[in-house]
Formats: structure tokens, sequence, C-alpha cells
């Protein structure tokens, strides 16, 4: 190394180390751009395929689902199950059990493909944790629409006559969802554990009771709830209030 | 410093503490199995020394001697040890024999220090009248650099031949492999 | 002169003491390591000696540091000299005890 | 109040008051450091324990203390156990020479540079012999990379100090302060009609300033990706605890002293203000925009490979600090040959 060449390796490098200087203080000033996760939660893209969920029509505060079994068919993985009555006076029939086994589930969206009249989606869960496996081996996605209703129910203090009676007392129908329904749709009041042994959605600790519809889990998950209407938006935002109370637990932060 | 009580004894407890430091570091030095220990030992005993030359007026030396002995001999010496791993034993000495080698050094050695103590503290010393400098830094830099030259320039050129040597040998020791 | 770190004797009996501790290393380490620290007790000696016999009997309180200076220095030559010796006994041998390098050819 | 004005009490006080500066400034150094990382990286840093995570050194160090101090079976337990005492103590005796304002120093010496290069040395022997206690690999490679580390670096640092001992004509730290009064182009790193290379001798000062003390990019010594944490693998809860207290006290003392060496130390920019409790305000202020700097490069520069680390100090910086203590003795001497 000739001393001409080592002066100018020496400079060279100098000025290299304040440019890369410069570049990291210009980057010090600029706003925080991550996300505080337990705090504030990632809005996930519409594209988003979480697990399968029955969509309530915000026009009725009900499934849509007639139980056809077009869906059951589709799946190849045979991770649904669909059960449904014929109720007085309503040409279709109306689903009463809805299982799916999250265990087994590919998320291919051929059931949602297959669907004739558009009652299931994919859900914009996508931290769904649970100590049990129970709870994804078996979802009751009915339980979670009804949580919904209820919700939605809250919110209609006027609705339809018709519709009403069904949303708000479902107990004829759905005897088995009848009785923890109220429970579940007031998160933090009861245990939620033992009244919903649901599939939970966000954090398993978080005191959300079971529900693994995104209107459920505390304030930012429900940011994400596909929003098909604002009255379920609104529905959404109210219990993300009530559950945003309960105590969630500080994580770890750690730097390098 | 008159003015506080304790001073005399603070000064001498820490004296006896320069003191405590040195005997016990020489003794770890010389008589631990452990080489690791023996360095810890060495550096211990620096320590102390440098405390005794606080003491001996010259805070100067002291400060030089962590300097050089803890800050480069020691760490040169373990740095020594980490390369050669000299703490695998050799075939154990027969007991017999260690003790009598063993006594035998002991003895000689207590002979080395009682006379040399009894020398030291007998001998017919004698306080100058009167100090010629005050032994200050600067006394010690002048003197470095006008009576003192020439052992001066001879340390230097000894530092540089020691640090070529080192070279030279440690680098024929490994193309040798 | 009735402080005990006034007394010339203490540290010229622990000089000697440095000196008898040394010696004994010397004998008794069986490892090239251990026979340089026994060494470099007996240098510290050497300088404990020069400076209190300079700042107590020497008219002149400059000389004795300067000689410690240069004995400090030299230390620090012969170390550097003394481990890269070791080291390369080291490679030769896998070994740096001393009983154990009887070969004369290296 | 006689009793304050006594030599050994106010030592003790200061001593204590050093405890307390080096205690707090390595807990809360911790966090600036972890929120300067979390600035350069454009996320918040600590943020949950306290008001923005002000009391996250509080929760490190209850979380450390609670832990056991646990020894390895085939470690040198002895050693192993001082170790992190000795890594301790050096940085708590240079700090007792510093003076953080013209009469704010607990023990001025007059040979104070000297002292804290001498105490300053210890330091290396500490992490050798922790590293060595630990019988680990990584730790024995990093006690070993520590050694060869400090042993170049602390050559060109020395000789840049040679060569300020040149121009101040004095070891007493207090003094080489006094030397830097006026306006700031006083300072030493602006005294360029001295030694038009000053800007350049501070540059390696600080360069060697940051591989003595084990700093990004020169932190070879606990490079966490080959290394596990270096010299202090085996260590746990305070033995942790207090290596990194002592890393963070080392960058404290070593920008104290570039502040005292190459920016006028209490002195104000500006030739007044620099009296009473203006001093000890200019003091820190200086040395922690440098500590800030320390800061900001760890975050900015990727680690150093070894070789261009050894390179770095045997290939330039010492041929270059050899060039300026040339250039600076002949610039004090040429005037003497027109005389």
């Amino acid at each position: 190394m000739s001393l001409k060449s080592a002066v100018r390796e020496t400079l060279t490098g100098f000025k290299s180390l304040l440019t890369g200087m410069r570049i990291t203080a210009r980057e010090a000033t600029k706003p925080i751009i991550t996300v505080q996760y337990p705090h504030e939660t990632l809005k996930m893209p519409d594209r988003f395929r979480g697990h399968v969920q029955l969509i309530l029509d915000p026009e009725t505060g009900k499934s849509r689902c007639t139980a056809c079994g077009l869906c059951v068919r589709a799946c190849p993985s045979d991770c649904l199950e669909v059960d449904g009555i014929k109720r007085e006076g309503e040409k279709k029939k109306s689903v009463t059990e809805y299982k799916l086994d999250f265990t087994k589930c590919s998320l291919c969206g051929s059931c949602v493909e297959a669907c004739p009249s558009d009652a299931i989606e994919y859900s914009k869960a996508y931290n769904v944790v649970s100590r049990d496996r129970d709870d994804f081996a078996k979802m009751d996605l009915v339980k979670d629409l009804d949580a919904k209703a209820k919700v939605w129910a809250e919110t209609h203090p006027t609705p339809p006559a018709a519709p009403a009676p069904v949303a708000a007392t479902p107990g004829s129908p759905t005897p088995a969802t009848s009785a923890p329904a109220p429970a579940v749709a007031t998160p933090g009041s009861s245990t939620p554990a033992k009244a919903a042994p649901a599939p939970v959605a966000g954090r398993a600790e978080a005191g959300t009771p079971g529900s693994s519809n995104p209107a459920t889990p505390p304030a930012p998950a429900a940011a994400n709830s596909p929003t098909p209407s604002s009255s379920i938006a609104n529905a959404a935002a109210s219990t993300g209030a009530a559950a945003g109370a309960t105590p969630s637990p500080q994580p770890e932060s750690k730097t390098t | 410093m008159n003015a506080f009580p304790f001073a005399d004894y603070l000064v001498t407890a820490i004296f006896a503490l320069a003191v405590g430091l040195t005997l016990v570091g020489a003794l770890v030095a010389a008589l631990s199995t452990r080489i690791i220990r023996g360095v810890s030992g060495l550096m211990i005993c620096c320590v102390g020394l440098a405390g005794l030359f606080y003491f001996l007026n010259s805070p100067f030396l002291a400060l030089m001697e962590i300097l050089i002995y803890v800050g480069a001999v020691c760490v040169t010496i373990v740095f020594g040890v980490m390369l050669s791993e000299p703490d695998e034993p050799a075939e154990p000495e027969k007991p017999g024999r260690a003790l009598l080698w063993g006594g035998t050094a002991a003895a000689i050695c207590l002979a080395v220090f009682l006379g040399i103590a009894h020398l030291a503290v007998n001998a017919p010393w004698a306080t100058p009248a009167k100090l010629t400098t005050d032994g200050s830094v600067r006394a010690i830099g002048v003197s470095l650099l006008t009576t003192y030259s020439l052992p001066f320039e001879l340390i230097s050129v000894v530092l540089l031949v020691a640090i070529l040597g080192a070279l030279v040998i440690a680098r024929s020791g490994r193309t040798k492999e | 002169m009735n402080h005990l770190h006034q007394q010339p004797a203490i540290y010229l009996v622990l000089a000697a003491f440095l000196l008898g501790a040394g010696l004994y290393g010397l004998i008794r380490r069986r490892t090239l390591i251990g026979m340089l620290i026994a060494g470099e007790l007996i240098f510290s000696a050497a300088s404990l000696n020069f400076m209190a016999v300079n700042r107590f009997f020497a008219p002149d309180p400059t000389v004795g540091q300067i000689f410690v200076l240069f004995i400090m220095g030299l230390a620090a030559a012969e170390v550097a000299i003394a481990l890269s010796i070791i080291i390369a006994v080291y490679r030769n041998y896998r070994s740096i005890h001393s009983t154990e390098m009887s070969e004369l050819k290296g | 109040m006689s009793f304050l004005a006594l030599e050994p009490i106010r030592v003790l006080l200061y001593l204590v008051g050093i405890c307390a500066f080096v205690g707090g400034n390595a807990a809360y150094l911790v966090l600036a450091e972890r929120k300067g990382a979390g600035r350069i990286q454009r996320r918040p840093g600590p943020n949950e324990a306290g008001w923005a995570g002000i009391l996250q050194p509080l929760a490190d160090g209850i979380k450390l203390l609670a832990k056991q101090v646990m020894v390895p079976p085939g470690t040198d337990a002895l050693l192993f156990r001082a170790a992190p005492l000795m890594v301790m103590a050096p940085p708590l005796m240079c700090l007792a020479t510093i003076p953080f304002g013209d009469t704010v120093v607990a023990r001025n010496l007059n040979i104070g540079l000297l002292f804290v290069f001498s105490f300053g040395s210890i330091n290396v022997m500490a992490l050798m012999l922790g590293g060595w206690a630990s019988r680990n690999k990584y730790s024995i490679i990093s006690a070993a990379r520590v050694v060869s580390q400090n042993v170049a670096y602390e050559i060109p640092m020395l000789l840049v100090v040679i060569t300020l001992l040149m121009i101040t004509g004095t070891m007493d730290l207090n003094e080489i302060i006094k030397q830097q009064a006026g306006w700031f182009w006083n300072w030493n790193v602006l005294k360029i009609w001295v030694n038009p290379l000053m800007p350049v001798t501070f540059v390696i000062f600080f360069t060697c300033m940051l591989a003595e003390t084990n700093r990004a990019p020169f932190d070879m010594a606990e490079a966490e990706s080959e290394l596990v944490a270096g010299a202090f693998t085996e260590y746990g809860g305070m033995g942790f605890g207090v290596f990194f207290m002592a890393e963070y006290a080392n960058i404290v003392v070593g920008c104290c002293l570039a502040t005292i060496l190459f920016f006028g130390g209490w002195q104000s920019p500006f030739g007044a203000l620099s009296d009473g409790l203006w001093g000890p305000i200019w003091f820190l202020g200086k040395t922690y925009a440098l500590i800030f700097t320390v800061i900001w490069i760890r975050w900015t520069f990727p680690r150093t490979q070894f070789y261009s680390l050894l390179n770095l100090s045997w290939k330039i910086l010492i041929p270059l600090s050899l060039f300026t203590l040339l250039l600076t003795g002949a610039m004090m001497k040429l005037p003497l040959l027109f005389k």
C-alpha cells in the first residue's frame, strides 16, 4: 500500500463514515413507523385470508346461510359441519350449527367460492391464540355470529318488527347457544373462559370472551373488522371500548 | 490534615493495606498451583507496590508501576497463558521428593530473606543532610534527558530489539509447523 | 519519624521478602510462565529496594526513580521476549513444563 | 462547615457522589442507548415502564438483582467472582481526578492524566481474567480479542496524549483546562496554529477511545453474533450487570477525558460564564454530547472484522499519531531556530 493510496483510502473512508452518520441522524428525526403491538395492531388488508366466518346480514341481523351444504361438499379437507332447520314462515332453512375444524383447514377458500348465498367470508383475525386444542378443532361459527348479532341488536334499539324478536331472543331455534350468548356479548362482565369455550380471537389473555369474530376483541382488533355497514362498525367500536378496559399484559420490549 | 483526628490512623491503615497486598500477592504468585492465580498474585503485588511507591514520595512511579506491570506485563503474561494452556499438570512428583525439594528451596529462600533483612535493618545507613533535588516529575524528566540520556536511549533500543526479537521468535515457531 | 510508613526497615524487609518469594517461585515452579512470574517478583524486589533507599538515604531522590523506570522498561522487554520464546517452545514441544524440554535439538 | 472542610471527609463525600454519578449514568445511558437505537431504527425503544420508559433501568436493575449469581462448574470460582469487582474499580478511581468544574474535583493530582491512564489499563486485566475464569471458548476468544485490541489501540492513544502533553506541558487535568480558556477556538481541538492536525488528533483519540471501551464498531470482544456475550457469556444476574455498568462507566470516563483534553473541559465556548455552577454544566453538556455521538456511531456502523480493526490501528492510526507527534514537536521547536 503506497502512502498516497493509504491517505486516499483513509480520507474516503472517513467521508463515508460521516455520510453514514448523516443518514442515521436523518432517519432518527423521522416519525416512528413500527406498530406498538398490544396497543395497536395492523389493519388486515381486504384480501387477507383468516379462518372462515359467517356473515351477519346488516339488514336483518341474521345469517344468510341456508345450510345448503355446498360448502361442506366443496371442502377438500372435510373440515366443515353444517346443520340447519326449516322454521315457520320462512322459505329457506336457517343455519343452527356451523362447525369449522381449523386444525384441518388449509384456507383454500373453496367454501367461500361455493357458497350460493354469500353467507361466509374470510375473517380478519390473524392472531388467533388459545391454550386449548379444541378451540380450533371445533370452532363454533354460529356462536360467534350470535355474539355479533347480540351487539347488532343492541345498536338497533328499534329494529324492524319481524326480525327483532328473532335476533334478540334466538332461544327457541338455537337452544344450544342461547344461554352463553348474553355472557359473551358483554365482555369483561363474567368469567369468559367458562362461559365461552369457543376459540379466542386475538391474544388468549386479553380478556376477549369466546368469539372468533373480530368484532369483540379489544379496540385495535375491532378496527380490523369487515365493515359492511356503519352500524356494525359502531357496534364493534362500542364493544371494543368495553373490552379494551380489561387489563392486558405489557409486552417485553427489547432492543439489540 | 492535622485537624482530622483519625488522619494518622487512616494513613497507617492504608499503608498496612499496601504492605498486606504486596505480601499476599507475592505469596500467591510464588505458591499457587494454577498459573492464572499466580499472575493475579503478581498483579495484586504490583498494586501493593504502587501503594508503597506512593508512600515513598513518588506518585509518578506508583502510577507507572500500575500502568506497566498491571496494564502491560500481567496482561502479556495472561495472553501467554492463553496461548500455551500450561494448566495441565505434568506427571506429579513423588511426595517424598516434592517434600525434599520444597523444603530445601524454602530453607534457601528463608535464609536469603532473613539474611538480607538482617543486613538491611542493621546496616549503618546514613541519612543525607541535604537533598539536591526535590524528586518531582519535572526533576525526573530533566535528569532523564540530561544526565541519563544515554541509558534512556539504550532502553528505547532495547525495547525496539525486544519487539523485533519477539516477533521473529514467535514467527519462526509458526513457520516450523 | 514515628509514622509506620516512614520506617525504612519495613520497606527493606519487604523487598527482601519479595526476593525470597521470587527465588522460591523460580526454584519450585515447573512451568516457564511460572518462572517468569517469579522473575518479575525479583524485579519488583529490586525496584522496591531502589525506591526505599532513594527515599531515605540518597541525596538526590531522582536517581532511584530513574533506575526503577529503567527496571520497568527492562521488565517489559524481558516479558515480551520471554513470552515469545515460551510460545515458540510450546509450538515445538506442546508443553511449557521445564522438565520436558530435555532435547537439545529444537 | 469546618467538618466539611476536612480533606478526608471531602474526598469521601466526593467518592460517594462519584459512585452515585456512575451508577445513575450507567443506568440511564443504557436507556439512552436503547432509546437512541430505537430512534435511529424508527421505533420508540423501551416505552412501557413508566412514562416513555423512564423507569426501565429500575426494572432492569431489579431483574438483574433478583437473579442468582451462578458460578458454573469447572470455573475458577475466585477469579470468576473477583473479575466483576475489578472491572468496576478503574472507572470509579479515574473519575476521582476528573475536574467537573474549577473547584468541583475530588482530588486534583498534578499527574492526573497519568492516573487516569494507569487505572484505565486495569480494565483489560479484569476482562481477561473474567473471560479466562469462565472456562468457555467464547469467553477465552473474547478475552484474547480484548487484549490484542487494547494493546493495539493503547499505542496511538498514548501517542496522541503525548502530543497533547507537549502542547500543554502539564499532566494536571485542571491546568490543561485552564490553558484552554477564552473563546472556543482556544480549545485544543481547534488549536491549528499549534498543530494543523489537531482535529485529526481528536479523531484518533476518539477512535481509540471507542476501541478501548469495546464499543461498536469495534466491539469485537462481545460480538454477540459470534461470541454470545464475549467475556461475560457465563455471567448472569448482577455479575453481568456490573460488567455492563462498567462498560458505560468507561465510556463516561473516556468522554470526560476527551472533553478535558480537546474541548476545554468546564470552560464555556465564549470566554465568559464558566465559573461557579456554570462549569459543571458546560462540562457535562460537552461530555454528554460526546457520549451521544458514541451511541450514534454504534447504531450507524456495522461491526468491523478483526483483522481490519487491527490494520486500522497498526497501519493507519499509529503512523498518523506518530506523524502528528513529530509535527507538533517540529512546530514547537522551529521558532527556536530563528531566535
